[in-house]
């Protein structure tokens, strides 16, 4: 029997070491690594109730643990245990104790709940309507008059409101690194203040079954520093060159007008991305890394990157249109 | 079965006058409400919480009377019915607040 | 507990619960009551939350006909009435009692659906219909779920009718009948519900 | 197509009967087999048996589905089963597994141990008793023909609206969800109201509410649950077959429509239904700690409390899955605190069963290794569950795989762990034969590490990022290892339910006969009876003297129960086909409705009120038996 305690403390530990060892995530996904006011109240929430739930358990499992030990059958011994009908002090015992327990949880909690509620003044703020459509991510910035999708960016140290609407299915709205998520649902406008303590690329995700593409419903937030965000903004607002440089871009710019701007400038009834700053984006579609190749394969067969997406086949295109067209999209800066 | 028909037959025949009378309560409690709302005697923010007031007690009315849950031997029939109402309210709050 | 045995020819005095399965069945039906409680709820809580939703269409103000609900209203809570008298003459086992005042149920619950009937052809007229706006579907899924409640009650009572009819007040049939009558006033019950939230409430606004 | 060739068949099927056209022999035949006694079988015992076998029957789809979906998730980037087919997967393992595994396997346990345990011949309605059980599993049947007739529902198990409508689910898919899951649920519903009454009414003399074993007090107030929460349900899918079907605008926001009042629903519903599958897990437990701990439950009068507790808390919490809907922090700070106090009732629940086992003799025996296996995971699930009702936690929480993590400890760990505890340890009971003990402990071990393998894992994915219901994620973010470590676990799982498999295939060829009193420790009074019982199960009705009712006479030294009436004549209900007549005609109806055959669902309508009708004149009394004499009868 010492030979079972001992084997079953082996077996947990190694089990806690395989996964504290080595992974503790991705320093841009992980709710473990928070950078925004948001994320660490979460955060330490999370190690709050862990801790107390990691007491609990532990007491349940000595005593299960001594239990199992003590009272098994032995061979050859048959004796009739005393036929308990409970006792009144022990069952107060574990009434009382689990109830402050989750006093000791229940109050911060509901402080918290609160202060996540909480939106900032409006003067300190940056407000980004944020719009989940099957399957890619709108931001609109009603203070600077820019419209974005797939990245956001925002100031470091700043609050930052995010308005969040919706006008198909439910998305939510997550930035794991940053804070917890909001719902996109039609009809409603959800609010939620994120903020980011120190700069770098944090990955977002739709954490809300919305179809076929779901999965790769993914986006970015920037998080500049001051300057770089007035830079950014600046250069967004920007109107891009009306006139194309090249022969090429030219022809490209004749091809996107006749194929894509229906969608891509808001008049058909399907949504699609502004691709007015196309060029300044890192990614396709919020998943491939933007590059001419990942490009080609986007538009030849967006489906089948990702399963589900609105934006049809560009297949009918020969060789020189295609590139005329990815030259153009790439001055889009 | 064995235990057939041991209890609750025991019951005296009820009277119809009881009925009737809870009868004409409820259609003055019907008429009281229809008036509240057609006529303006009453100040409006107290005409909502009457009404329901007034659909309330009716409940009870046809409960207790129609129903016969005044009877002997209703206990299970109540707390069943009591009980349903309990998450009837919860639920239609809920969706309406919340 | 075996307080009261009456001398075994005699007829026991409440016959719906005279026998096991009697007992069984009227709780059971209990039961089902208290379920269909929640059913109604959660469809009286969808019509609050949605009533406002109107889009072009009618709102509740302009819509409803006081007076037509008030009639209609009369006749289901009389209704009501006349079924508990046909249980007090079911228990005297007076057949002929009976069946007369199921009959007048009847005819009171049919004259309630005429209206109910007539009431929907005109609010259809008014282009309010089931499809017209979250108002229009979940007015007609409140308020036609209660007619469909009324409609099989009375379907149910008419075969009963002929059942009594073949057979006589038994302690077989007399559960039966026992339980429909608590069917009817249960969908009394929701019509008072339906009278004040649906149509009193909407014209309070 | 498919339409017109049912309604075919059944016409001329129907047209053979009137005109008599029809072999007389043959139908006489077909009334006297094991099939047909089969088909309209009233008997408890044989529908909690009707019920395991399509439990487990769905238990092994859905499981087939689950190890599909972990092999895809294998690796990032693989393909098998991508975009809508995954969704298909997910939708189908959930629901499955939720309303056509575990619920039919806890009414099969029901069935059969209910009864026995009150000390009745029957449940208070045989013939409903029937019916819910086919309904159940026509239901069932068409929502997996969904795979064959167009493609499964692809939009959750919770089938939120908006992407569960027309317009974003073309296809009959959610069709199938919503009329399968409808014609199940009223199944169930019948089911839950058939056993409150039968434990009111059908009780032993003597067995007063406060002397009900604990899963009889369990099955009661799931009973209850599924009573109240079931409406719920049927109004949520009643409200989507409209909006599908028959253009309303419930759910549409262009229209007016509001998706959150889908959400509602079904979480009204929702939350209820998952202590609709744990509470009979624990008064499983309960049962099988007491017996193979040679001790009386510890704190029985708290654990009924406890358990009456949950089921009314259970009402009030559902808010506590929409934390991230936007409700506001007054709404989420008030369900949460409601769902918090859950876990009091629940713990007062463990430390009971610790103290049961505290200074007993433990055996362990399968179904006390199941139960044993229960506690420590169970309580990982539940902690895991008080930490997501935190709703600034739940704000990270929701819908990642830590939520997936959760679940599956409650009800895998929890619900499945309970189940194969109550399997092992009635199954003498129902079948006659004990299943092989080193089998089942094979089957025990195998599942534990391959479950904990699984699903421990899926915490870390959770608070890596990982949201749940995709199909793939990307590389080089820490997800990796652990979604392997998670599929290499399933394998552990498969080989302990193929352990199983084999095991009542054994079983069932060589197995030794059970005795009355199987497992020699038997307390309650399932165990006074022979195994199999005989039809009428109780030759006479015990008089129940005291809590644990065998126990009891065991201590005072008697071998059986003292009968509480004469032998005489028992009356049985008559076998009938209407059960499964009027499942099929909603199974065509949904059907009709689904491929929008009009003609063939009014058709599936008549056939469920003739049945319905006939039903109402039928007065058929039953037969009468008469009981062997038991060996040693009698009174003194
Ligand atoms: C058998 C099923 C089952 C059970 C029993 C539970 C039990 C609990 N569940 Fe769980 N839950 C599910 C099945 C279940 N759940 C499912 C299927 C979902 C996901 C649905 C979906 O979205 O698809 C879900 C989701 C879910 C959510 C929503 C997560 C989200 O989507 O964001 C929440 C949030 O509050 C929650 C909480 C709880 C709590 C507090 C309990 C409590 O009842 C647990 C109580 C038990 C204990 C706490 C352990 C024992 C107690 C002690 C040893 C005493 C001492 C303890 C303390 C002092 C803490 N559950
Ligand atoms: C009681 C309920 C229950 C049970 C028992 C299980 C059991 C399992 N579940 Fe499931 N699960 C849910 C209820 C359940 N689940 C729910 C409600 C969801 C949410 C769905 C949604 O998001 O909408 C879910 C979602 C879910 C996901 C997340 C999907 C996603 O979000 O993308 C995953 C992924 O790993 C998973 C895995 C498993 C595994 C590996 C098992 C294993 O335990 C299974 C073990 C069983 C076997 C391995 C069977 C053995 C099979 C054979 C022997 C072969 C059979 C052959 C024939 C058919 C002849 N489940
Ligand atoms: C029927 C509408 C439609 C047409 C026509 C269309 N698109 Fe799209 N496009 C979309 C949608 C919708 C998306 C968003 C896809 C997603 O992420 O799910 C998209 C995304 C894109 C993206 C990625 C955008 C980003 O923000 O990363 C590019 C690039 C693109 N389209 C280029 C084109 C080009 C070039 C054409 C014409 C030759 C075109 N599209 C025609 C609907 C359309
Ligand atoms: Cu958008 Cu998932
Ligand atoms: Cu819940």
């Amino acid at each position: 029997m010492e030979r079972l305690r001992i084997w079953r403390i082996g077996l947990l530990i190694s089990l806690v070491t395989l996964f504290l060892a080595g992974c503790s995530g991705d320093p841009s996904l992980s709710v473990l690594d928070p950078k925004g006011s948001a994320g660490e109240i979460q955060l330490n929430l999370i190690y709050w109730s862990l801790i107390l739930m990691t007491v609990v358990f532990v007491i349940v499992i000595t005593i299960f643990v001594y239990v199992l030990v003590r009272y098994r059958k032995r061979k050859g011994k048959d004796i009739m245990p005393e036929q308990v009908h409970g006792s009144t002090k022990l069952e107060i015992i574990w009434t009382v104790i689990p109830i402050a327990a989750l006093i000791a949880l229940a109050i911060p909690t509901v402080q918290y709940t609160f202060e996540l509620a909480e939106t900032p003044p409006a003067e300190d703020t940056v407000i980004i309507d944020v719009t989940g459509h099957q399957y890619w991510w709108e931001f609109k910035y009603p203070q600077y008059g820019i419209t974005t999708a797939q990245e956001a960016h925002i100031p470091v140290g700043k609050k930052v409101l995010f308005r969040i609407h919706g006008e198909d299915v439910l998305h939510s709205f997550w930035v794991p690194s940053l804070g917890g998520k909001m719902d996109v649902v039609p009809g409603r406008v959800n609010t939620m203040t994120l903020d980011a303590k120190q700069p770098g690329m944090y990955q977002g995700k739709c954490a809300e079954l919305c179809g076929s593409g779901h999965a790769l419903m993914d986006f970015k937030v920037f998080a500049d520093k001051q300057g770089d965000f007035d830079k950014w903004t600046a250069s967004m607002k920007q109107p891009v060159a009306s006139v194309s440089a090249t022969s090429s871009e030219a022809n490209g710019e004749k091809i996107f007008k006749q194929n894509c701007i229906g969608c891509h400038a808001g008049v058909s009834q399907i949504k699609a991305p502004n691709l007015n700053k196309f060029a300044t984006r890192s990614t396709i579609a919020g998943i491939l890394p933007h590059n001419e190749q990942n490009l080609k394969i986007w538009l030849k067969n967006p489906q089948a990157v990702k399963p589900g997406t609105l934006m049809p086949k560009i297949d009918y295109l020969n060789k020189d249109e295609l590139n005329d067209l990815i030259k153009y999209l790439d001055s889009r800066k | 079965m064995a235990k057939e028909s041991n209890q609750a037959i025991s019951r005296k025949p009820e009277s119809a006058m009881k009925h009737i009378l809870s009868f004409v309560l409820m259609i003055a409690f019907t008429a009281a409400s229809f008036f509240l709302v057609m006529s303006d005697a009453v100040p409006s923010g107290w005409v909502i919480p009457l009404l329901l007031i007034f659909a309330v007690v009716q409940v009870f009315l046809q409960l207790f009377t129609f129903m016969h849950l005044d009877q002997k031997g209703s206990a299970y029939y109540t707390i069943f019915i009591i009980f349903g109402i309990f998450v009837a309210v919860i639920s239609a709050v809920g969706i309406l607040l919340m | 507990m075996a307080n009261h045995t009456d001398s075994s020819t005699e007829m026991p005095n409440h016959l719906e619960t005279a026998t096991f399965e009697g007992k069984n069945k009227v709780l059971g039906f209990w039961l089902f009551l208290g379920a269909e409680t929640v059913l109604f709820a959660c469809l009286f809580g969808t019509y609050l939350a949605l009533r406002n939703q109107s889009l072009d269409g009618p709102t509740t103000q302009e819509l409803f006909d006081l007076k037509l609900v008030a009639l209609a209203t009369a006749l289901l809570l009389t209704s009501s009435l006349t079924s508990v008298l046909s249980m007090i003459k079911m228990n005297e086992r007076n057949m002929k009692g009976m069946i007369t005042w199921l009959v007048i149920t009847l005819a009171l619950g049919l004259g309630f659906l005429v209206l109910e009937i007539y009431e929907f052809l005109h609010y259809v007229h008014e282009g309010h219909t089931f499809m017209s706006s979250a108002f229009g579907s979940s007015f007609y899924a409140l308020v036609g779920t209660h007619g469909a409640h009324v409609t099989f009650g009375i379907i149910w009572i008419t075969t009963l009718i002929i059942q009594v009819l073949k057979r006589g007040i038994t302690t077989e049939t007399a559960p039966k009948l026992f339980v429909s009558s608590l069917y009817w006033h249960f969908i009394d019950v929701v019509w008072v519900f339906i009278f004040t939230l649906v149509y009193l409430l909407g014209k309070v606004g | 197509m498919a339409t017109l060739i049912v309604l075919l068949v059944l016409v001329l099927f129907l047209a053979a009967i009137f005109t008599g056209g029809y072999n007389r022999q043959f139908l006489e035949r077909m009334r006297n087999s094991r099939t047909w006694d089969w088909l309209t079988t009233v008997d408890h015992k044989k529908i909690g048996i009707l019920y395991l076998m399509g439990g487990l029957l769905f238990f092994l789809i859905g499981g087939l589905e689950a190890i599909f979906m972990r092999l895809q998730l294998f690796a990032p980037g693989n393909d098998l089963f991508v975009g809508r087919t995954f969704n298909e997967l997910l939708t189908m393992h959930g629901t499955t597994m939720i309303f056509l595994a575990a619920m039919p396997l806890i009414f099969a346990i029901m069935n059969a141990v209910v009864p026995l345990q009150i000390g009745a011949r029957d449940v208070a309605f045989p013939f409903l008793n029937a019916l819910g059980f086919w309904l159940f599993f026509f239901g069932g049947v068409l929502l997996n023909l969904s795979w064959i007739f167009g493609g499964a529902p692809d939009a959750g198990w919770t089938s939120y609206t908006g992407l569960a409508l027309n317009q974003y689910s073309p296809g009959p898919g959610v069709d199938f969800y919503v009329l399968g899951l409808q014609i199940a649920g009223i199944g169930t519903l019948i089911g839950g109201l058939n056993f409150i009454v039968t434990i009111i009414n059908m009780r032993a003399p003597g067995m007063t509410f406060l002397r009900l074993p604990l899963f009889t007090w369990t099955a009661f107030v799931t009973s209850g649950l599924v009573l109240f929460a079931f409406p719920a349900f049927t109004v949520a899918l009643l409200l989507l077959m409209f909006d599908r079907l028959f253009g309303s605008n419930f759910f549409d926001h262009a229209m007016g429509g509001s998706t959150v009042i889908w959400e509602h629903l079904f979480w009204i519903f929702g939350h209820p239904e998952v202590y609709i599958v744990i509470l009979p897990a624990f008064g499983i437990m309960s049962d099988v700690i007491s017996t193979f701990s040679k001790k009386r439950l510890f704190g029985y009068n708290s654990m009924v409390f406890a358990t009456v507790l949950i089921g009314f808390l259970g009402f009030m919490v559902w808010v506590h899955h929409m934390f991230t809907v936007g409700l506001g922090a007054i709404s989420n700070s008030v369900f949460a605190v409601a769902t918090m106090a859950i876990a009091v009732p629940t713990g007062i629940k463990v430390f009971n069963w610790l103290f049961t086992m505290w200074g007993g003799e433990i055996q362990f025996k399968t179904p006390m290794l199941w139960a044993v296996g229960f506690i420590p995971t169970f309580v990982i699930g539940g902690m895991t569950g008080v930490m997501l009702a935190l709703p600034p936690a739940d704000y990270q929480y929701q819908d990642s795989y830590f939520v997936v993590a959760h679940f599956h400890y409650v009800l895998v760990g929890g619900t499945v762990f309970g189940l194969f505890a109550g399997i092992y340890y009635w199954w003498p009971k129902m079948f006659g034969k004990m299943l092989n003990e080193s089998l089942g402990k094979w089957h025990f071990w195998t599942f534990l590490i391959g479950f904990h393998l699984t699903f421990f894992p899926q915490h870390f994915l959770g608070l890596f990022g990982m949201p749940r219901r995709v199909f793939t994620y990307q590389t080089n973010v820490g997800l990796e290892r652990l979604n392997e470590i998670s599929t290499i676990g399933v394998a552990g799982m498969l080989i302990g339910t193929i352990f199983f498999l084999v095991n009542i295939i054994y079983t069932l060829r060589k197995g030794p006969k059970a005795e009355a009193d199987a497992w020699g420790l038997g307390r309650t009074l399932e165990w006074s009876i022979p195994s199999p019982p005989p039809e009428y199960n109780f030759a006479q009705t015990p008089l129940v003297r005291g809590f644990d009712a065998l126990w009891v006479e065991k201590e005072a030294g008697n071998k059986t129960m003292t009968p509480a009436e004469p032998l005489g004549s028992i009356h049985m209900p008559s076998p009938s086909y209407i059960p499964i007549m009027m499942s099929l005609g909603f199974f065509i109806a949904g059907f009709g409705f689904i491929v929008r055959g009009i003609p063939a669902a009014v058709f599936g309508l008549i056939i469920v009120f003739a049945a319905l009708f006939l039903r109402s004149f039928d007065y058929d009394r039953g037969y009468h038996v008469e009981p062997e004499d038991p060996e040693k009868g009698g009174k003194e």
